[in-house]
Order: structure tokens, then C-alpha cells, then sequence
């Protein structure tokens, strides 16, 4: 698993690190590619001193399917499922980004019913995207109770999901120009329901947490990141925001729906790891509320605006970016002309963020870099694609 | 419940030894300055060497006879502190130029101190142990205290696993006697029954302590300790557990009742073999710290002679031999201990040549403590060595008395020789001098005024010597 | 042959067999774990005595804590096992025969001193002689190591502090 | 046959201390593995889930399934281990744990019997030692070797880790698990456990509140059990404490290269780790079998039947509405048996005054174990950092502290 250097004690002579009585070398930890806590099969090469992290290299790529190479050989539809397995556990929003970007290409646009529901999906799938990163943290961190209790409100939403378009985890819930299917009878009742039922768990939750001191012990102070680094890096997404960076798209390049709703971006002061977790844990709320707007302003109309069977984009590119739950989810489509598209690239969050990882790890003991970890929430779906 | 006022009197030097170094590390936080740890640190001696007064003016045992106050142990605490004081005050322009922590190192100091005071005052075996093992601790870690230096590295553990190897005799020779007596208390070691088992505690209690003052066979530590450890360290190793553990030794013989007799041969065959060895391997040497460290074997060899002539001027001339021999050595190391320049990298022979010219003065200096060391007329080595010879001759050692003399015609080999190169061979290379610190300058100016102090007038400290109540209770 | 004789045989035959494997062994945690046998046949020989504090704080002290931190170097250092290494000759002609003699010595000197050592008082065998002896009589050693540990504390501080 | 009745006589110590030990260790071996399905239950309750429900009436029979998969899963020994010391860490893990339990007294009186016309006399709980609390630290002490040797016999990274931390924190905890009962042994006098829980009977405040160490004396324990309930929880490699065995760092500490039964032997070490000191807590801070009710409240000797009897009432409701057919028939069994057992208790008087103290102790210790599981469900997991601080830092200091003012309340205020 791992290999040590170990310096006897007292050498004499060569070697530019001081010699002391007792000195001894740094020793390089490998974490994962299987390790419970590095959320799937990312590998990080430690540098350890002692218990502390002198130093870590990121390895990536376990789980390339080579997606953007894919898109080269499907037609646009075909390609709208492969989406949905980046980032697994928010395919909704993976799904949402590429239909707006090829609808953008097009130059067409979704009817406002089909906005609304598409942004009320989305804003589930948001909350059911956080839920996962708060069960799997508090797990890393040592609380077992919230995963049960987070993947109990996660069901619900997938319950929502599944009611709506029959799966749950890889939708594929949105078509380009707009929607396959309309809302469902009971939708807006139940969506009511799980966000009434949320508000009071949400407080259960922090109950458990917010005040904890070995919560607190072992989030504050963690990990931390500047406003200025996060920007220098490109972190996006609830990371960006807690590090005191007022930067959503939803608010600066609102798309779907969302400049329709009124709703808050809360931005973190300290950038470490329990700003972030006060960071989402708002984004939630701020999700509830945007929800609980939509299904009071389901507009009536079509849900599919006026697209061929085949779509041939004329040439051109585009870029068109959401602001995913993990951060900004970009995708850049260049047409040919044809029936496929000619390059497919996608800007995921989770590898973009998982960038700030050493800088966040540096001089933290290696209980730290499994918070470290779990509050970038990344999924190496989308960091490996 | 509670012991008397008095008795912690008569203690007082230990209890502020060990506040001091207790103090020094809880200062350690707070205080970023050299200066005002090196200041507290004097204060701090000053005190306890002051404090021996103290213990002076309330003779008697305390804390159930454990430990008590008597002529003998006033003597040793008064050089220990003083030796403590001195070493204090020479190290600070050494510890600022190898760039060492000042807080710690003092503590160690104090600890060594009070751990020394603690061995030349106990009445009883295991406080003295424990007085014996916290000096001996204090000097390991001192040994290594130049981390960045392998040498030091080498010293510290050399000497702590030869160090813990003598202790574990040391303590071993505790059970037995205790196994046989009945007691720890040394006046009170008579044996319950008669047999062997007594005389091999004493044996291996005698080997313990050999190795502590670095008495042939068990003196192959000393030049590598020495060597390796920061000069200053040296010197008080040279100068205080010697004389603490003397300070016991003696103790041990005069006052323990199962020690009369035979054992005067032992210390004419280990004072013999000390002299030699320490002698002859002084004579190989090229480095100043080796020679020093091998003729303080050498020296120890001369003060195992008085043992051997076991008689009341025989006690007399150790002590004043050790202090002769502290004030000389530490004078000596002092030198060495700034002239060695940054990192210790000056040391050997030919870096002193031509010193009579660059530095007179220091020159000067050092040929004085090397001329004590050989026991030439108004130094005060020469009447330490006086003694010995007396007392020696007292007891009717003619044999020994003429080998301490064949000693110190070879020792005057090796001290000439150091004195020759300063004075008549001309430098290999243009160095530049070094001019001494004032504190420097101060140690070496206290130890020349002992030196040559006690060369004129020994009878205040030989009549305070012969004392025959010296060990009293 | 009494129980209590029986009991005793055995713990010192465990005793002196831990010693032997602390010797004969060829990893250090092996060596640990035989020490550690020493250390708590030694214990069940002070509870035969009826020492019984002696006894637990031997297994707390020696068996548990100083034990426990010996393991735990090892298992630090990693180390390995040792290498063999011939006996060095002095330790052969010279070592074996005089720590033979030694012990023999010992033995005889003991046997012969059986009834004298029984005549030694036995002051600590119950916990409140031992704190009477400890803190009455002994404090002055007692307290002076408390100091003799904390320059202990002082140099490991000392000799393994990272530089800043 | 008479010789050997005569023999068995002639040594009826022995024989009683070995029928004692064989109870005591099929008691506590079924416990534990019941005890693993209690945490288990509460823990699927605190997390709104139900737990083990499929083998037997409400997974009752689950621990047994345990047990048996254990039993004949593939054992592997992986490569390179050091056989001897492997084997050996779970063996000292499991061994030292129980022989621990084998000071605590269970109850006040002396269990009287009579066997062939002979009388026999014998305490509950196998040894009564003058040092017990001692001989207990000393097995606590030796206990760390059963996870450190697990750790570096696996002859892997993860396990080393584990075993190194473990072996750090319960040193660390342990001194201040030792110095936190020092003022209670201030207050008894003694190391005796029985005498300590002696010394804790009575009332005061009226008679209204028990006379246990936790409140009442000189100076209520109440930092001293506050240090020792955290320590505790630490020595026991107990969540928020569970470093050792952290699956989010560590993977599984230092029992990561164990299967079948030597892991088994690992799980039930700690549990009865946890049954140890939860006893030792009642012990020495909460009056052991001491009632918390003044005696003269007769009603309250019924308390332990009341209990049965309801529960045997909710067994057997629950029961007839049960799903499955083994449930329908061992549910209401059981019932049936806690209701006549409660009966008994109610119309046996000596019977029922006999079982008042071990009630009480075993009502304390289940307490105790709720907690644990109680923590395991709601608190993270501290850092290894944190956790050294905490016990240097924030317990040794406390619990010398402790120490202090418990003599000074001696001293100045004497015994009581």
C-alpha cells in the first residue's frame, strides 16, 4: 500500500535535510484508489511528516469512459443519457446543461412551462445532491446518523423523480427543446410536501451538527481557502461562495427559469470547511424556496418547443454553462453541421475543484484530508468522465 | 508531619537548583531574549553557590538522614555551584555563536547542578542514585546538544548507553548491599551475616562510579564524550560530576562500615592503570579537546591514589585536588571553548600554534590551567599533587608514590608540548584573533586567580580538609 | 510441596524463560513480548510475597505503561529483525563463564544468607506501609524524581524538536 | 463415586470458583452477543431504520447467525503476517477483557445453597480481591497489547496506523482513567470494590437522595466521573473515540486484516470492554447495587417485577400481531415466562429482596451501554489531534484537580 523511507537515527554526513538525534524522513501514504473515503476510486499520494500532510498529489483517471469522445459518435439525443453518468448523483442538472447548450446551438428555446419544471427539478435534484455530500462528510467525519437520516429525505426526491419520469438516479429527464413529459398529477402537491417536511429536517440536521463542538472541532479552521486562490484556481460552486465569493450563475447568467424566482446566494467568510457546510446547508433552503416558488407558477403551455427528429445544429460552437449543485458545469459544442456533434468538451466542477485539494490538504494531519475530500464534494464520474 | 524549617535549609542548594532550572523552562515561552536567560541563569547559580552558606550554618541530616548537610558536602556544593556559575557564564557567547537554545540548556545546567549537589550530600543510597542518575541524564542530553552535529550526536549516545550500562551496576550494587544489610542508609551498612555478597555490591558499586569519574577500565567514553560534546558541556563535565561522584565515593569509604579494609588494594591497581592510560593516550593526541579529555582520565588516576592511601590526609588533598583541578580545567575548556571558533572546527593542535603572538594574553591564560594541570610550584595543582604524594607516602606507598611521579613526568610530555606550539612554532596560516568576551575573559580571570590563589595559600582549604568531622552527622 | 511452592516454581520458571527468549529472540517485538512475560511472572511473584500493590503496579507501570511505549517504538521504527551475529569472541570465552559465575555466586551467597535476609523488616508490603515508606521517609528521593523525570521530559524535548 | 464426592468437597472452593467462572462466561458470552444486537437496534432506531428483523422475532436470533457465520467463514492469514503475534493479539484482546469482569461483584449478599446437606456459601462475582480496582487497571493496561501487536502483526499499513494510534490513546487515556477514580479510592479507603460500594450506602439530604459518590461526600465526584465516563469511552475505542478503528481513515484500524472468528474475538473484547467499565462506573459512582430510593419506600423492592411485567405484557401484545409464525409462538413465550417471572418475584419475597441489588447494579450498567450506543448514533468522530488534547489537556489536569480538592474536602471536612 504504501511505501516508507525511514533515516536511522544520527547519520553521519551526506543529504541536505538536517540530521538530528532522532530525525526521520517523510513518508508517502497512498490513499485509495480503494479507500472508504475518497468517494469512489480517487487516489491521493500523501506526503506525510509525521501525521501531517506535507505535500499531495492528486491521481485521477480510474473512472475515464472517455465521454467526450463518445459525443463524437452519437447524434445530439444520443448523447443526452451519457450525461447523466458525469456526475451520477445530479443527473438532472448534468442533463439540463446539455439540452440548454444544444438548445443554444440551435437557437431554440424551451417553452416557459417546460422551464419551470425543468428548474424545479433541477432545484430538487440540488438538495438531493447536497443531501449525498452531507451524508457521506458527516460519515467521513465520523457521524453515522445523518447519512440515514440525509438518504431518507434523498428518497423522497428520487421518490419525485421516479414518479415523474420513472428513474431515479440516471433520469434523463429533460429533452432538447424541452420536456418529454409534462408534470405529473400529484407533483406539485408532493413537491409541497417534501419541501414543508425538509424545512423542519434540515433543522434535525443541524441540530446534530452546526453546534457540535467536535463538528465544529473538526470542520473549522479545516482546509481553508482563500477568496483570491479559489478565484485563481477556477473553484466554482459552494466552495467558491464560501470562500467569500459572491459567484453564481443562476443570478449572474440566469438560464432556465431562474430569473424568475426570488432566492439567496449565501457566501461563506473563512473559506474552510464549516463555512461550506454552512454554505450549502443555506443552498438548500434557498432551493426549498425556489421551489416552493415554482409550483405556484407552473405556467400552462407545451412542454417541447418546435425541434426536428433529427437535429442537424448549423455550424458553429457554444458555450453554455449552469451552475451544477458542485459548481460550474460548462459545456462547450462545436458543430459541424452534421447530425453529431463535431467536439463535445465539458467543464466539470468536481474537476476543477478537486484542483484547490493541496492547496486546502497542506500542513492538515490525514483525518483532515478525508474532510478535505468530502467537503469538495466531488464525484470522480465527472471528475474522471 | 511536615519537616522543619532547618531541614530545608540544609538542602536549600538542591531546592534551588531545581526551582531554577524549573523556573528557566516555564520562562521559556515568554522570554525570547539570549541575555535575560543568560543573567537569570547567573542569578540563579549565584544564589545557590550563596545558599551554600546557608546549608553551612545548619549542619545535620534532614528528611529522615536521607540527605543532610556536613563540612564535606558544603565543599562540594560550593564547587558545584561555583563550577555551575562559572560554566553558566562562559557559555553564553558560545551558545549565541552555534546559535543553541539558552533556556534549555541552562535548565540542564541547573538539573546537573542540583542532581551533583544531591550525590555529594546524600547519606544514602538511593537519594544518591537518584542524584547520581539526575546529573548523568542532564549530561547526555548536554552531550547532544549540538543536534546538527554528528559528533554530538555520537557523544550523547555513547555516553548515555555506556552511562546507563555503569548505572545498572550501580543499582545492582545497591540491591545487593541492601540484600545484605538490610539498609540504604551508608553509616548504617554493616552486614547482617558475613560472606561474599557484601563485598560484590561494594565491587559493583565501585565500577559504577569508576565510570562516572572516568577511572581506567572504564574511561574509553571520555575522549569521545568529550570531544563531541559543546566545550562548555565539557568543562562541566570535567569539573562537576568528578567531583560529585568523588564526593560519594569518599563518602562511601570513610563512612560506610562495610568498606574499611582491603579495598585500598583495588584503588592502587585502578589508580594505576587510570594513570597510565590516561597518560599514554594523551600522548597520541592531536586534537586540544582529546588531550584535556585524556588527561582528566589521567587526573582521576592521581585522585584515586589518595584513596588508595586511605588516611586523613589522603581525604584532605582530594578535596583540594578536585578544586585545583576544577578551577584549572575549567579555565583550560574555556579556552578551548572559544578558540575552537564557529562550529568547533579550530581544535587541533596546529590551530594553536602561534597563539602567544595573536593572543597573548589567552596564551598566557591557558599555559597557567596547563601548568596547574602538571603540578608545577604556585599553581594550585602543584599542591594538590603535593598532597597526594604525601599521603600517599603517609601510608607507606612508596611503589605508587613513584609511579604518580613517572605519570607526571609523562603528562609534562603532552602539556609542554600544547605550550611549545602556542609560544615557538609559527601558524600554518594567517588567522585572524579572536578576542574574548567580557564574561569570557571573567571565567578565565576567577579561574587563574584560584589557580594561582591557591597555589600561594592552600592551608585555608587543606585545615578546612582535615577536618576530622568532616563527614559528620 | 506446597501450593504456594508450586505457584512459585512456575512463575520463576516463566520468568527466567521470558528472560531467555527476551535474549534469544530475533525480533524486537518478540523480544517486547517476552519481557513482558518477565514482568508479569514477576508481579505473580510479588503477589506471592503478598505485595499486592507492588504486584498491580508492577503489571500498570512496567507490564502496561513502559511496555506498551517499548512496542510501540518498535512497531514506530518499524524495525526489523536483527541480523545475527556471531558471539564476539571475549563475550564467549570471557562473558559466558563470568556471568555463569556470577550467578552461581549469587545463588550461594543467597542460600547462605536465607535467614538473615528473612530477619530484614518487611515494612511495604501492604499499600499503606509502601505510601508510609514513599512519602514519610522516602519524599525527599520521591520528590527529587519527579525532577529526574522531567529532565528526562527536557531532553527528549530537547534532542527530538524539529528545528522552525 | 463417594471418593470423588469426598474430593470435590475436600476443594469445594475450587469447584464453586469454577462453576462460578463456566456461568459467568456463558452469561457474558450470550450477552455480548445479544449487547451487539441492542446496539445495533438502537442505533437503526436512533437513525429512523429498524435493524436486523429477518433471522428470528424481531432479529432476535440474529447474534446467533453472527456467531455461526463467524464460526465457519474462510479464515485467511495473509502474507507475510508474524503467525505467533497475529494469533496472539485477539486472543489477548478477548482474554484479558473477560478475565477483567472476573473482580466486579454483582451483588450485596452472599449467595447461600446447600448441596448433598452441606452448606455453601459464595459472592456474587467470582474473586472479592483487596485491590480489585488495581488488578483492573493492570488488565486495562495489558489490554492495549491485544490491539497494538493486531496492528503491527497484519504486516500492513492501514492496520499499523491503527494499532499505533490505538496504542497511543489508550496510554494517554488511561492515566487519566486512573487518576479519575483516585478520589473516589480517597473516599473508601480502600481498592476493595465492595468497599467502596459499602462505603456509598446510605441517604442524605432527608433520605431523599442516595449517598453515592457522584453527589454526595466530601466532594462529589462529579469531575472525577465526568473525567472517568470520557476516558472511558476512549480506552474503549468507543465512538466519538473510535480512531483505532476509523473506516473513513483507516479503513478498519487495526483489525482490517482479521476474518471469521479472530475479528469475532476483537468485537466481543470490546464489548465486553464496554460492560467493564459501564460496571466499574456503577461501581464506583453510583452506589453499585445501592437502590436510589430511600428503603423505607417499600413499593420500590416491586420495581423489578413491575418492569417484567410490563414488558412481558408489550412482548405479548406484540406477539399475536406478529408477522411471522415463529414470531406468533416465541413472542407471546416469552411474554408468558417475564409475566410468571414477575409473578414469582412478586409472591416470593426472599427471592425478590435477594435480586434487589443485582437489579440495580445490572439497571445502572444497561444505562450505562445505552449511552454508549446513544453516542455512537449522534457525535462525529474527534481528531487525532483533538483527542490527544483533550486527554492532556483538558482530562489529566480535571482529574488531578480532581484529585486535589477530594483531599482537601477530606481534610478539612474528614470522611463524611
Amino acid at each position: 500500500m504504501a511505501e516508507t523511507t525511514q533515516n536511522g537515527a544520527g547519520q553521519a554526513g551526506s543529504g541536505s535535510a538536517p540530521h538530528t538525534l532522532l530525525g526521520a524522513d517523510e513518508l508517502i501514504l497512498n490513499m485509495g484508489p480503494q479507500h472508504p473515503s475518497t468517494h469512489g476510486v480517487l487516489r491521493v499520494k500523501l506526503k506525510l511528516d509525521g501525521e501531517r500532510v506535507a505535500g499531495s498529489e492528486c491521481v485521477i483517471g480510474y473512472l475515464h469512459r472517455g465521454v467526450e469522445k463518445i459525443a463524437e459518435h452519437r447524434s445530439y439525443q444520443q448523447f443526452a443519457p451519457y450525461v447523466d453518468r458525469m456526475d451520477y448523483v445530479a443527473a438532472v442538472s448534468n442533463g439540463l446543461g446539455y439540452c440548454e447548450a444544444v438548445e443554444k446551438l440551435m437557437g431554440v428555446e424551451a417553452p416557459p412551462r417546460a422551464k419551470v419544471i425543468r428548474t424545479l427539478l433541477t432545484e430538487l435534484q440540488r438538495i438531493a445532491s447536497h443531501l449525498l455530500w452531507l451524508a457521506t462528510h458527516a460519515l467521513d467525519i465520523g457521524a453515522l446518523t445523518p447519512l440515514f437520516y440525509c438518504f431518507r429525505e434523498r428518497e423522497e426526491i428520487l421518490k419525485i423523480l421516479e414518479k415523474y419520469c420513472g428513474a431515479r438516479l440516471t433520469t434523463h429527464a429533460f429533452r432538447i427543446g424541452g420536456l418529454q413529459y409534462d408534470a405529473y398529477d400529484t407533483m406539485e402537491k408532493d413537491v409541497e410536501r417534501f419541501c414543508a417536511d425538509f424545512l423542519k429536517r434540515i433543522v434535525e440536521y443541524e441540530d446534530l451538527l452546526t453546534g457540535n463542538r467536535i463538528w465544529l472541532g473538526r470542520t473549522k479552521g479545516v482546509g481553508v481557502l482563500s477568496g483570491e486562490d479559489a478565484i485563481a484556481m477556477g473553484v466554482t460552486g459552494p466552495v467558491l461562495r464560501a470562500s467569500g465569493v459572491q459567484w453564481d450563475i443562476r443570478k449572474a447568467m440566469p438560464y432556465a427559469a431562474y430569473d424568475q424566482f426570488e432566492f439567496d446566494i449565501p457566501i461563506g467568510k473563512n473559506g474552510d470547511t464549516f463555512d461550506r457546510y454552512v454554505v450549502r446547508m443555506e443552498e438548500m433552503r434557498q432551493s426549498v424556496r425556489i421551489c416552493r416558488q415554482a409550483i405556484g407558477k407552473i405556467p400552462a403551455g407545451p412542454i417541447l418547443a418546435k425541434v426536428g427528429k433529427v437535429l442537424k445544429p448549423p455550424v458553429g460552437e457554444v458555450y453554455h454553462a449552469i451552475e451544477a449543485p458542485k459548481g460550474e458545469l460548462g459545456y462547450y459544442i462545436v458543430s459541424d453541421g452534421t447530425v453529431q456533434p463535431y467536439r463535445v468538451r465539458i467543464r466539470p466542477p468536481s474537476f476543477v475543484n478537486l484542483q484547490a485539494f493541496d492547496k486546502m490538504a497542506r500542513g492538515h494531519l490525514v483525518a483532515d484530508v478525508v474532510a478535505i475530500i468530502g467537503t469538495l464534494d466531488i464525484v470522480l464520474g465527472e471528475v474522471d468522465r | 508531619m511536615f519537616p522543619p524549617r532547618e531541614e530545608f535549609l540544609r538542602v536549600l542548594p538542591i531546592l534551588i537548583f531545581c526551582g531554577g532550572g524549573t523556573l528557566l523552562m516555564l520562562l521559556q515561552p515568554f522570554l525570547r531574549s539570549r541575555t535575560a536567560f543568560s543573567l537569570l541563569a547567573l542569578a540563579g547559580s549565584l544564589t545557590a553557590v550563596v545558599s551554600v552558606g546557608c546549608s553551612a550554618a545548619h549542619p545535620g541530616a534532614a528528611f529522615y538522614g536521607l540527605i543532610g548537610s556536613d563540612p564535606a558536602s558544603v565543599f562540594f556544593e560550593f564547587l558545584v555551584g561555583a563550577v555551575a556559575f562559572l560554566v553558566i557564564l562562559g557559555s553564553a557567547s558560545y551558545l549565541e555563536r552555534e546559535s543553541l537554545a539558552p533556556a534549555e540548556f541552562y535548565a540542564l545546567i541547573f538539573f546537573a547542578a542540583a542532581g551533583m549537589c544531591v550525590l555529594a550530600s546524600a547519606r544514602e543510597m538511593l537519594t544518591a542514585f537518584i542524584g547520581l542518575e539526575m546529573s548523568s541524564i542532564s549530561s547526555y542530553i548536554l552531550a547532544g546538544y549540538r543536534r546538527e552535529s554528528p559528533k554530538a550526536a555520537e557523544s550523547a549516545l555513547k555516553y548515555f548507553l555506556l552511562g546507563s550500562f555503569a548505572t545498572a551496576f550501580f543499582l545492582y550494587g545497591i540491591a545487593l548491599l541492601y540484600g545484605s544489610t538490610g539498609t540504604t542508609v551508608i553509616a548504617q551498612m554493616t552486614p547482617l551475616a558475613p560472606g561474599l555478597l557484601p563485598k560484590l555490591g561494594l565491587a559493583l558499586l565501585l565500577i559504577g562510579l569508576s565510570f562516572k569519574v572516568a577511572a581506567a577500565p572504564f574511561q574509553l567514553w571520555t575522549p569521545d564524550v568529550y570531544e563531541g560534546a559543546p566545550t562548555p558541556v565539557t568543562a562541566l563535565f570535567s569539573a562537576g560530576p568528578k567531583a560529585a561522584t568523588f564526593a560519594l565515593l569518599l563518602r562511601i569509604f570513610v563512612e560506610m562500615p562495610l568498606a574499611a579494609g582491603e579495598w585500598t588494594r583495588i584503588f592502587w591497581i585502578l589508580a594505576v592503570i587510570t594513570m597510565f592510560a590516561g597518560n599514554l593516550g594523551a600522548l597520541l593526541q592531536t586534537n586540544v579537546k582529546r588531550i584535556l579529555a585524556y588527561s582528566s582520565i589521567a587526573h582521576a588516576g592521581y585522585i584515586l591514589v589518595a584513596f588508595a592511601a586511605s588516611n586523613e590526609i589522603g581525604v584532605a588533598a582530594v578535596l583540594f585536588y578536585l578544586l585545583a583541578y576544577a578551577a584549572a580545567k575549567l579555565g583550560a575548556f574555556s579556552v578551548v571553548a572559544h578558540l575552537g571558533g564557529a562550529g568547533e572546527k579550530r581544535i587541533e593542535l596546529d590551530d594553536f600554534a602561534g597563539l602567544a603572538q595573536r593572543q597573548p594574553i589567552a596564551a598566557a591564560a591557558f599555559s597557567l590551567f596547563l601548568l596547574s594541570l602538571l603540578g608545577i610550584p604556585v599553581t594550585a595543582g602543584f599542591f594538590g599533587k603535593f598532597y597526594i604524594f604525601k599521603a600517599a607516602l603517609a601510608s607507606h606507598l612508596i611503589g605508587l608514590a613513584v609511579l604518580l611521579g613517572v605519570n607526571s613526568v609523562i603528562a609534562a610530555y603532552y602539556y609542554l608540548r600544547l605550550i611549545i606550539v602556542m609560544y615557538m612554532r609559527e601558524p600554518k596560516e594567517e588567522t585572524a584573533a579572536l578576542p574574548f568576551p567580557g564574561a569570557v575573559t571573567t571565567v578565565l580571570a576567577l579561574c587563574a586567580l584560584a589557580t594561582v590563589y591557591f597555589g600561594l595559600f592552600p592551608n585555608h582549604i587543606i585545615a578546612f580538609a582535615s577536618n576530622p568531622r568532616l563527614f559528620g552527622h | 510441596m506446597t501450593p504456594q511452592l508450586i505457584v512459585f516454581f512456575v512463575l520463576a520458571a516463566l520468568a527466567v524463560l521470558g528472560a531467555v527468549t527476551l535474549i534469544a529472540a530475533r525480533h524486537p517485538i518478540h523480544s517486547a513480548l517476552a519481557l513482558i512475560v518477565v514482568m508479569v511472572a514477576l508481579a505473580g511473584l510479588y503477589l506471592l510475597q503478598g505485595a499486592e500493590f507492588v504486584a498491580a503496579v508492577q503489571i500498570i507501570v512496567y507490564g502496561g505503561a513502559i511496555m506498551v511505549l517499548f512496542v510501540f517504538v518498535i512497531m514506530l521504527l518499524n524495525a526489523g529483525e536483527e541480523e545475527r551475529t556471531s558471539l564476539s569472541r571475549i563475550a564467549r570465552v570471557a562473558g559466558i563463564p563470568l556471568a555463569l559465575a556470577l550467578s552461581g555466586f549469587l545463588a550461594a551467597a543467597v542460600l547462605r544468607s536465607s535467614h538473615a535476609a528473612a530477619q530484614a523488616p518487611v515494612t511495604a508490603a501492604s499499600t499503606r506501609g509502601l505510601s508510609m515508606l514513599l512519602f514519610r521517609e522516602f519524599v525527599f528521593p520521591f520528590e527529587l524524581t519527579s525532577f529526574l523525570i522531567l529532565v528526562a521530559i527536557l531532553g527528549a524535548l530537547v534532542l527530538a524538536q524539529r528545528e522552525n | 463415586m463417594t471418593d470423588i464426592i469426598n474430593i470435590l468437597r475436600q476443594h469445594s472452593f475450587l469447584v464453586i470458583a469454577l462453576v462460578k467462572c463456566g456461568l459467568l462466561l456463558f452469561i457474558l458470552l450470550t450477552v455480548l452477543a445479544y449487547l451487539s444486537l441492542f446496539e445495533r437496534k438502537v442505533l437503526a432506531h436512533i437513525q429512523s431504520r429498524w435493524g436486523p428483523y429477518r433471522v428470528g422475532p424481531h432479529g432476535l436470533l440474529q447474534p446467533l447467525a453472527d456467531g455461526l457465520k463467524f464460526l465457519f467463514k474462510e479464515d485467511p492469514m495473509p502474507a507475510g503476517v508474524d503467525r505467533f503475534v497475529f494469533l496472539l493479539a485477539p486472543f489477548l484482546s478477548l482474554a484479558l477483557a473477560l478475565t477483567s469482569l472476573a473482580v466486579i461483584p454483582f451483588g450485596p449478599q452472599p449467595l447461600r445453597f446447600s448441596i448433598l446437606g452441606t452448606q455453601y456459601e459464595t459472592s456474587l462475582g467470582i474473586v472479592d480481591l483487596n485491590i480489585g480496582l488495581l488488578v483492573l487497571f493492570a488488565i486495562t493496561a495489558l489490554g492495549v497489547y491485544g490491539v497494538a501487536l493486531a496492528g503491527w502483526a497484519s504486516n500492513s499499513k492501514y492496520p499499523l496506523l491503527g494499532g499505533l494510534r490505538s496504542s497511543a490513546q489508550m496510554m494517554s487515556y488511561e492515566l487519566a482513567l486512573t487518576m479519575s477514580v483516585v478520589g473516589v479510592i480517597l473516599m473508601a479507603g480502600s481498592f476493595n470494590l465492595r468497599e467502596i460500594v459499602t462505603a456509598q450506602e446510605g441517604r442524605m439530604f432527608f433520605g431523599l437522595l442516595p449517598r453515592w459518590n457522584v453527589i454526595a461526600g466530601p466532594f462529589p465526584q462529579i469531575i472525577g466521573f465526568f473525567c472517568y465516563f470520557v476516558a472511558a469511552i476512549a480506552e474503549t475505542n468507543r465512538a466519538p473515540f473510535d480512531l483505532p478503528e476509523a473506516e473513513s481513515e483507516l479503513v478498519a484500524g487495526f483489525n482490517t486484516e482479521y476474518a471469521s472468528f479472530k475479528f469475532a474475538m476483537f468485537f466481543m473484547g470490546e464489548y465486553a470492554n464496554m460492560i467493564t467499565v459501564s460496571c466499574l462506573a456503577t461501581i464506583m459512582f453510583f452506589g453499585g447495587w445501592t437502590s436510589p430510593f430511600p428503603s423505607a419506600w417499600s413499593w420500590t423492592h416491586f420495581i423489578p417485577s413491575a418492569l417484567l411485567a410490563v414488558l412481558g405484557v408489550l412482548l405479548l401484545i406484540d406477539g399475536i400481531r406478529y408477522e411471522t409464525i415463529l414470531g406468533k409462538l416465541v413472542l407471546p413465550g416469552v411474554g408468558t415466562a417475564l409475566c410468571a417471572l414477575s409473578a414469582l418475584l412478586l409472591f416470593f419475597a426472599p427471592v425478590n429482596n435477594y435480586i434487589q441489588g443485582p437489579f440495580w447494579f445490572l439497571l445502572k450498567v444497561f444505562i450505562f451501554i445505552f449511552f454508549y450506543v446513544w453516542m455512537r448514533g449522534t457525535l462525529p468522530r474527534f481528531r487525532y489531534d483533538q483527542l490527544m488534547a483533550i486527554g492532556w489537556k483538558i482530562l489529566l489536569p480535571l482529574s488531578i484537580a480532581n484529585v486535589l480538592l477530594t483531599s482537601l474536602g477530606i481534610l478539612k471536612w474528614g470522611l463524611r
